[in-house]
């Protein structure tokens, strides 16, 4: 099993998420962060005064497939996030040991 | 008086010109008919008088807007929409109860069927016209029937709640201020012929208004039962923070503002003299407040270590409501200590209510509303000055309280008043309470009082796009392709 | 009277003991010039019709903090602080342009060149001395101008709404006043000759300000179009929900408040009879709301299964604007009849925008005050009572409206009145806005839309802090080592 | 008047019908003892004066909200709750300070023992019976109190602050309005014979209230040194954002409200001919926030390129400042002027302090009520007109203003009595701040000041249970099984 | 050394932290998410108009625990997280491969 | 490539940063969590009564590295989100497998 770490941008997580249900894959958690890669933070300004804000607000979505998914996965993922501009975020994927379903005590790919 | 008024068609605009100089160019060019002196004064005396009530009564009415910051700034975020809500529909609902039926049982006149224990007549406003007098009660009434919101607050159904509002509003709340305050009412310090000397003295309401909001409030309270979480298996007690300082405190400054119009206003006329009471009316109410939170600034820290927000804000809104009673009848300095024991009041109501009663009310309704209103009550016959007395409710001889040369008499009627008062608002709601609650259930289902009222009577968030990106992302329908 | 304002220097504190004395210390110490009876009165009478004009202004003025509040909540965050923003100028650059301009149009007289269709004079308040007035109208004007940044909001570029609040409040709005309530306006009921019997009745503005304001609203919304995303490629609309239920809340208490000073202080003065009419006034505004307020949660509770709290607090405000066109001439039943109604209107004029105008309107602003503005007016013509018309707007006999036994005769006038009103704002803003989009554009771009006007006009979120250990973690200059 | 008063037993409800006739009633029932038209007209003006001052009086209170709502929004939640309990004892500490010792210091009279320098008498309002004007003189005290509190901020022992608020209203502050208002003070415009003619002209105290607030801010600030992280090492300076607009705005828009109390009350009486006055007033002050709020648009976009919220707030507020001294005594068209020049000692004072001074005034404290308070007394003597000097102030003739074809000769009076007052409260509030440090302390510990004077001082945050899940997941005893 | 990541019931985070605590495991650290599996979201309304918020609020628990002892940690939490209705959550173990103790700069095992 | 999760104090988060910036590390992305190790929560009270906020505020690093740079990068932030006190934080390690550049497509550690 496969653990997705996106973090893409908040405007384009609805079509993430609506291409994802495509591919029957419900499991989603995601999460508000704040982050910068090439793309800094901005420039605001408090009484007149200005200060840098030295990250923006993306989202972080966890994922955990089965091996078999991962690609498809990936390739939806970066298919719906992306817009071409600098910003648009990293995947990251790791392996995952074990799964465990709350609920029922399920283990392993089963409880995916 | 028609022929003024016809006047104004002619001169709106122009008449202004020149400051305030219409209706002396009314007057003067009214020549077929010159106003007597008489007739000049008498306009005088009812456009000054009717101006007092309408902007007290507005500063009464925004005191809705002070209990809704208040109750919903402490209350978690989760049943804010819900609280809120209630606290303006207690004004809607009170409002057209107080129409139909709540004023006809105060102060309704019709021929002799008024008696001591209700007024009869002027249903739904029928055959009246002291509409500036109505609309200051309304606001009075308004406040009475917002208090028990806070007290139920997290678990109340909201249709339980739109039917006891409209019981309190048009029906409770009205008996007691036809005793009390009607001429014809049975303890009144204006009946004709009042009963133990002066009859039971409440200027502003610690009791008329005070006390009952509060007594139903904690039969309320005690009915619905604690939120979950509330009391432990040991019957401890546990805190359950709310959402807001800001708007707790915001809801402070309305209430207090509001007040200037609530005991002042209780002249309900400024004319013939009583423009000076108004004034020490004002002053009582004001060290009053100020003692009752610095009392409880000083009362918190040494109980608790800490200079606790929550507690202040209800300390200062029980020096508030303890002077409300006697904020015409006692000095300045009496005023300060009223302030001082009320503020103590409400902080050791907050606990008795936790720690041996057993009542959860999140906002300290009871404390502040039934204790200190108490308080407030007996406090006339323990500081009233005979000159207070004289000069706010009449009499050519006012008694002294107790505490200041008097005798126990007027103590005595104001319990025999605030007892009254009680065991009619307590026996009524406790009827009201278990009714709705064997018939339409008074209570909302765990899982709702769970995941909060907001969700499931309102269908929302209180702050459903709340921080910088917005929770808009969350949602669909809300900014699709 | 210069004698009088003389002896003020020597007296301020002092005259002040005995509490309220002053005055009469002044009288009677000027013994040399003893002001006569006359005098006297014509004193007190410019005093009281004062006092009422400056204390309801302010009430009105404040409705902008009202107005802000239901603004705010119900935008998203992202867009909090520029709508606040535009709140807070509507009044300022309405003020400097109503002072220019706009009094001037609306009451200005100089000579004769006022007409049936503007004034002419006062330009600047040039040889101008009626300041409470003048006070009282810029009030109005400023409430006229908010209406619209409701409407428009969360895309409108802040220079483009610069340009348009001055015109409709230093130009468009004013206008409509000379027509409605000048004594030379050629539909105005103080007119010395009206059209149709009794000229267009308005007693606080349902058209005259709301009317205005709101069909000024719905024409900006137009031709800004909708924000991204509220409607779909079929053509449904989306919700697109705010920040804070509890701003909207506490924004309607500041309305509702701020009403008492707009309908009862549009008696503009007390004495000569309108004391009791101002009383009347208040009663009539208080039921239509709370009237409007209750229907609000009766119909979404059936028509959403829930109590919908943004739209009973849409619908507590069309009760408002409902009443205002008729607060003094219905009587008390009547104004629950028509807070009811507006109550409804607002309800379904929502779902008329989203459904069928396809009509982006962020807030309600276009179904509250356009909508339940034309109904208010309307409303005069079917419930006005022929006491209550002779009452509020002169004349011996006033007619009846016509669901109250009356004729058709007013209705007309009405609908003449309202119909000119929209043709008027409708035609002039429809050029305004779309002057402004082809020259300086009136929207902002896409980006900056979707990341929120707040940061790009105002470089600031509105929330920079908020939350325990704040957002200055996530910034420099503002915390380093 | 005891039998007037005597009457309001039998007749408190009975008596308002007819809507306004209760004292017609009385005069016309007590047929025994009829009042003479003398009386009545007594008794009028008492009503009328007593009125405008209660309600003026009570806007200036509600204002107490407006700085709580600006502070708070403009600091960081970590340090609301604090700020707002501050604000909120500055009115209760500095109303007992003020009952005891401060009213008494200002206007106290008993026999000859007042002095130019100082009121003697009225000590805990002993042997006094003006309450409305005490409750004016109250509102006044508290709003120079709690302009400290902002200016402080974010870093001030909670326990010192209650030290120093008490010196500052009970103590500091009156002495200042006993010279500038009292009828004895050395400088007074009401002194039998004025220094310099007309006395030190400062109709509503921009320097007797906001320059003294405003000068123990910025002494308070730099004694207490600035918060950590607002100066780098290089001296320059950081921007800390603080963490809701809305309120900030909200507290504007209440203030602004307030202000039509703080600002026309100060007529003190409406009788006598000061309606026009006060109408006046009313207007000017208008003109100066709008005039104000425009220039602090313009300027900011200019010097930032965005349209700064903050700045303007603070802006507008300098537009009020700067008005309040000569409201009663330039034309509109000046009010204009000082509204615009108000505005931009705002802004630049902002850098002053942040860029040469290196004084850390969270707030804008010092900018708003120091600068734009000084530059407003100094307007006086610029702007007045003669008619403006010798209807406000009395005096056959008064001075016309510099810039307006007068002779310096006012403006050195402004000069002498806004160095005199900045004097006085500089040096006092140097040794009463240095004091506090010395011996109990003036500011939180480094750690305190880092988590938040909330958890320390209060044991809360300000938004403890935010959010739809609330905060109450995070902790215990509060939702256990 | 083992990384549970669990997404449960923000109602149940009491619980599961108590218990844990019981185990004598001190460390944890948790954030407030959204997320949805079989369970949708729910339907809210704004203005008389519905619209879907796709995602409930869940507790993502982040707990880093030596080998030996994620057995016992893993049924502690499903055991003190269970409610039975859909929507209770899921556990994800991972891998570790180093952990640090920024106060003493430890190592490994001893940091955890 | 490796993973590097950090949960540090908030107040130090600026100090890590910028460091890592020295190191020339752009990408990085933060969270707001709560937790709690060997230092306990606070006691908080709401109108006069106690309660016990069990967690302290942290911030969430996640930054993911090449493997030649792990040690740079620990080494920085310990030193920098250190002060020495109870409750400085931890840092886990674990292997990722792939990194995708939402933007480009890129993978591997040329995405990193
Ligand atoms: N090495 C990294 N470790 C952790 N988060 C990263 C890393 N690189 C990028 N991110 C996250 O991805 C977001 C987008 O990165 P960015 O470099 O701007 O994207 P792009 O490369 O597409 O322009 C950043 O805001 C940050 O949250
Ligand atoms: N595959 C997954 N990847 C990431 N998060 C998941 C996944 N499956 C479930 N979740 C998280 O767990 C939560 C509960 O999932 P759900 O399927 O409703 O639980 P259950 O299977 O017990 O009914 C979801 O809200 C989501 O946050
Ligand atoms: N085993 C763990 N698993 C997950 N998070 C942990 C663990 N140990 C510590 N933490 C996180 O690190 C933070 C600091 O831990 P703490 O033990 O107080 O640090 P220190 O050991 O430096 O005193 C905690 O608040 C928690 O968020």
């Amino acid at each position: 099993m496969k653990r997705v770490d996106a973090i893409i941008r908040p405007s384009q997580l609805n079509f993430v998420r609506e291409a994802l249900d495509g591919l029957g894959y419900g499991g989603i958690t995601v999460s508000e962060v704040k982050g910068h890669g090439k793309q800094r933070g901005i420039t605001e300004q408090w009484r007149g005064r200005e200060y840098k804000v030295e990250y923006l607000s993306k989202v972080w979505i966890l994922l955990v497939v089965n091996d078999a998914d991962l690609e498809k996965v990936l390739a939806t993922i970066v298919e719906n996030a992306r817009t071409g501009e600098i910003g648009d975020g990293k995947i990251f994927v790791s392996d995952v040991q074990d799964v465990v379903r709350v609920r029922t005590g399920e283990r392993g790919a089963a409880a995916v | 008086m028609s022929q003024w008024i016809m006047k104004r068609r002619l001169r709106r605009p122009l008449g202004m010109l020149g400051g305030g100089l219409l209706a002396m160019a009314i007057f003067s060019s009214a020549a077929a008919q010159e106003p007597t002196t008489e007739d000049q004064i008498a306009d005088l005396v009812s456009a000054i008088d009717t101006a007092w009530l309408l902007v007290t009564a507005s500063f009464v009415f925004f005191m809705q807007a002070g209990f809704a910051m208040v109750e919903s700034g402490f209350v978690r975020s989760k049943n804010t929409s819900n609280i809120l809500m209630k606290n303006m529909l207690d004004a809607c609902v009170g409002g057209l109860f107080f129409w139909a039926f709540g004023y006809a049982i105060a102060y309704g006149l019709s021929g002799d069927s008024s008696n001591g224990f209700m007024g009869n007549g002027n249903w739904f406003l029928n055959d009246f016209d002291n509409y500036a007098f109505w609309f200051f009660q309304f606001a009075f009434a308004a406040t009475a029937a917002t208090i028990v919101s806070g007290a139920m607050a997290e678990r109340t159904k909201f249709s339980a709640y739109l039917v006891y509002t409209a019981i309190i509003s048009g029906v409770i709340y009205p008996f007691v201020v036809h005793w009390a305050w009607d001429a014809n009412g049975w303890m009144s310090a204006f009946n004709a012929d009042p009963f133990m000397g002066e009859g039971y003295v409440d200027f502003a309401g610690s009791g008329v208004v005070h006390m009952v909001g509060g007594m139903a409030a904690i039969i309320g309270a005690k009915v619905v039962g604690p939120r979950i979480g509330k009391f432990n298996k040991d019957g401890s007690a546990n805190a359950i923070p709310g959402h807001s300082i800001t708007s707790g405190m915001l809801g402070l400054f309305i209430l207090w503002f509001g007040w200037y119009g609530f005991n002042p206003g209780s002249t309900l006329v400024l004319t013939g003299g009583f423009a000076a009471l108004a004034g020490k009316v004002a002053v009582t109410t004001t060290l009053a407040a100020c003692a009752a939170a610095v009392t409880g600034v000083v009362v918190t820290k040494i109980k608790t270590g800490r200079y606790d927000l929550g507690l202040v804000v209800n300390a200062a809104l029980g020096g508030l409501v303890g002077i409300t009673a006697g904020c015409a009848t006692v000095e300045p300095w009496a005023a300060v200590v009223i302030g001082i024991v009320g503020g103590i009041v409400v902080i050791y109501a907050v606990d008795l209510l936790d720690n041996v009663l057993k009542i959860d009310d999140p906002v300290g309704a009871a404390p502040v509303h039934l204790f200190s209103g108490l308080w407030g009550v007996i406090a006339v016959g323990l500081f009233s000055s005979e000159s207070g007395m004289a000069g706010a409710n009449g009499g050519e001889s006012g008694a002294d309280g107790l505490l200041v040369g008097g005798g126990a008499e007027q103590l005595m009627a104001q319990i025999i008043g605030a007892a009254s008062i009680l065991a009619w608002t307590g026996v009524l709601s406790a009827i009201v309470f278990v009714g709705i609650k064997v018939t339409m259930g008074l209570r909302v289902s765990a899982e709702e009082e769970e995941k909060g009222l907001d969700l499931f009577e309102h269908g929302i968030d209180a702050y459903p796009d709340f921080g910088p990106s917005g929770a808009g992302i969350f949602s669909t329908a809300s900014g699709g392709k």
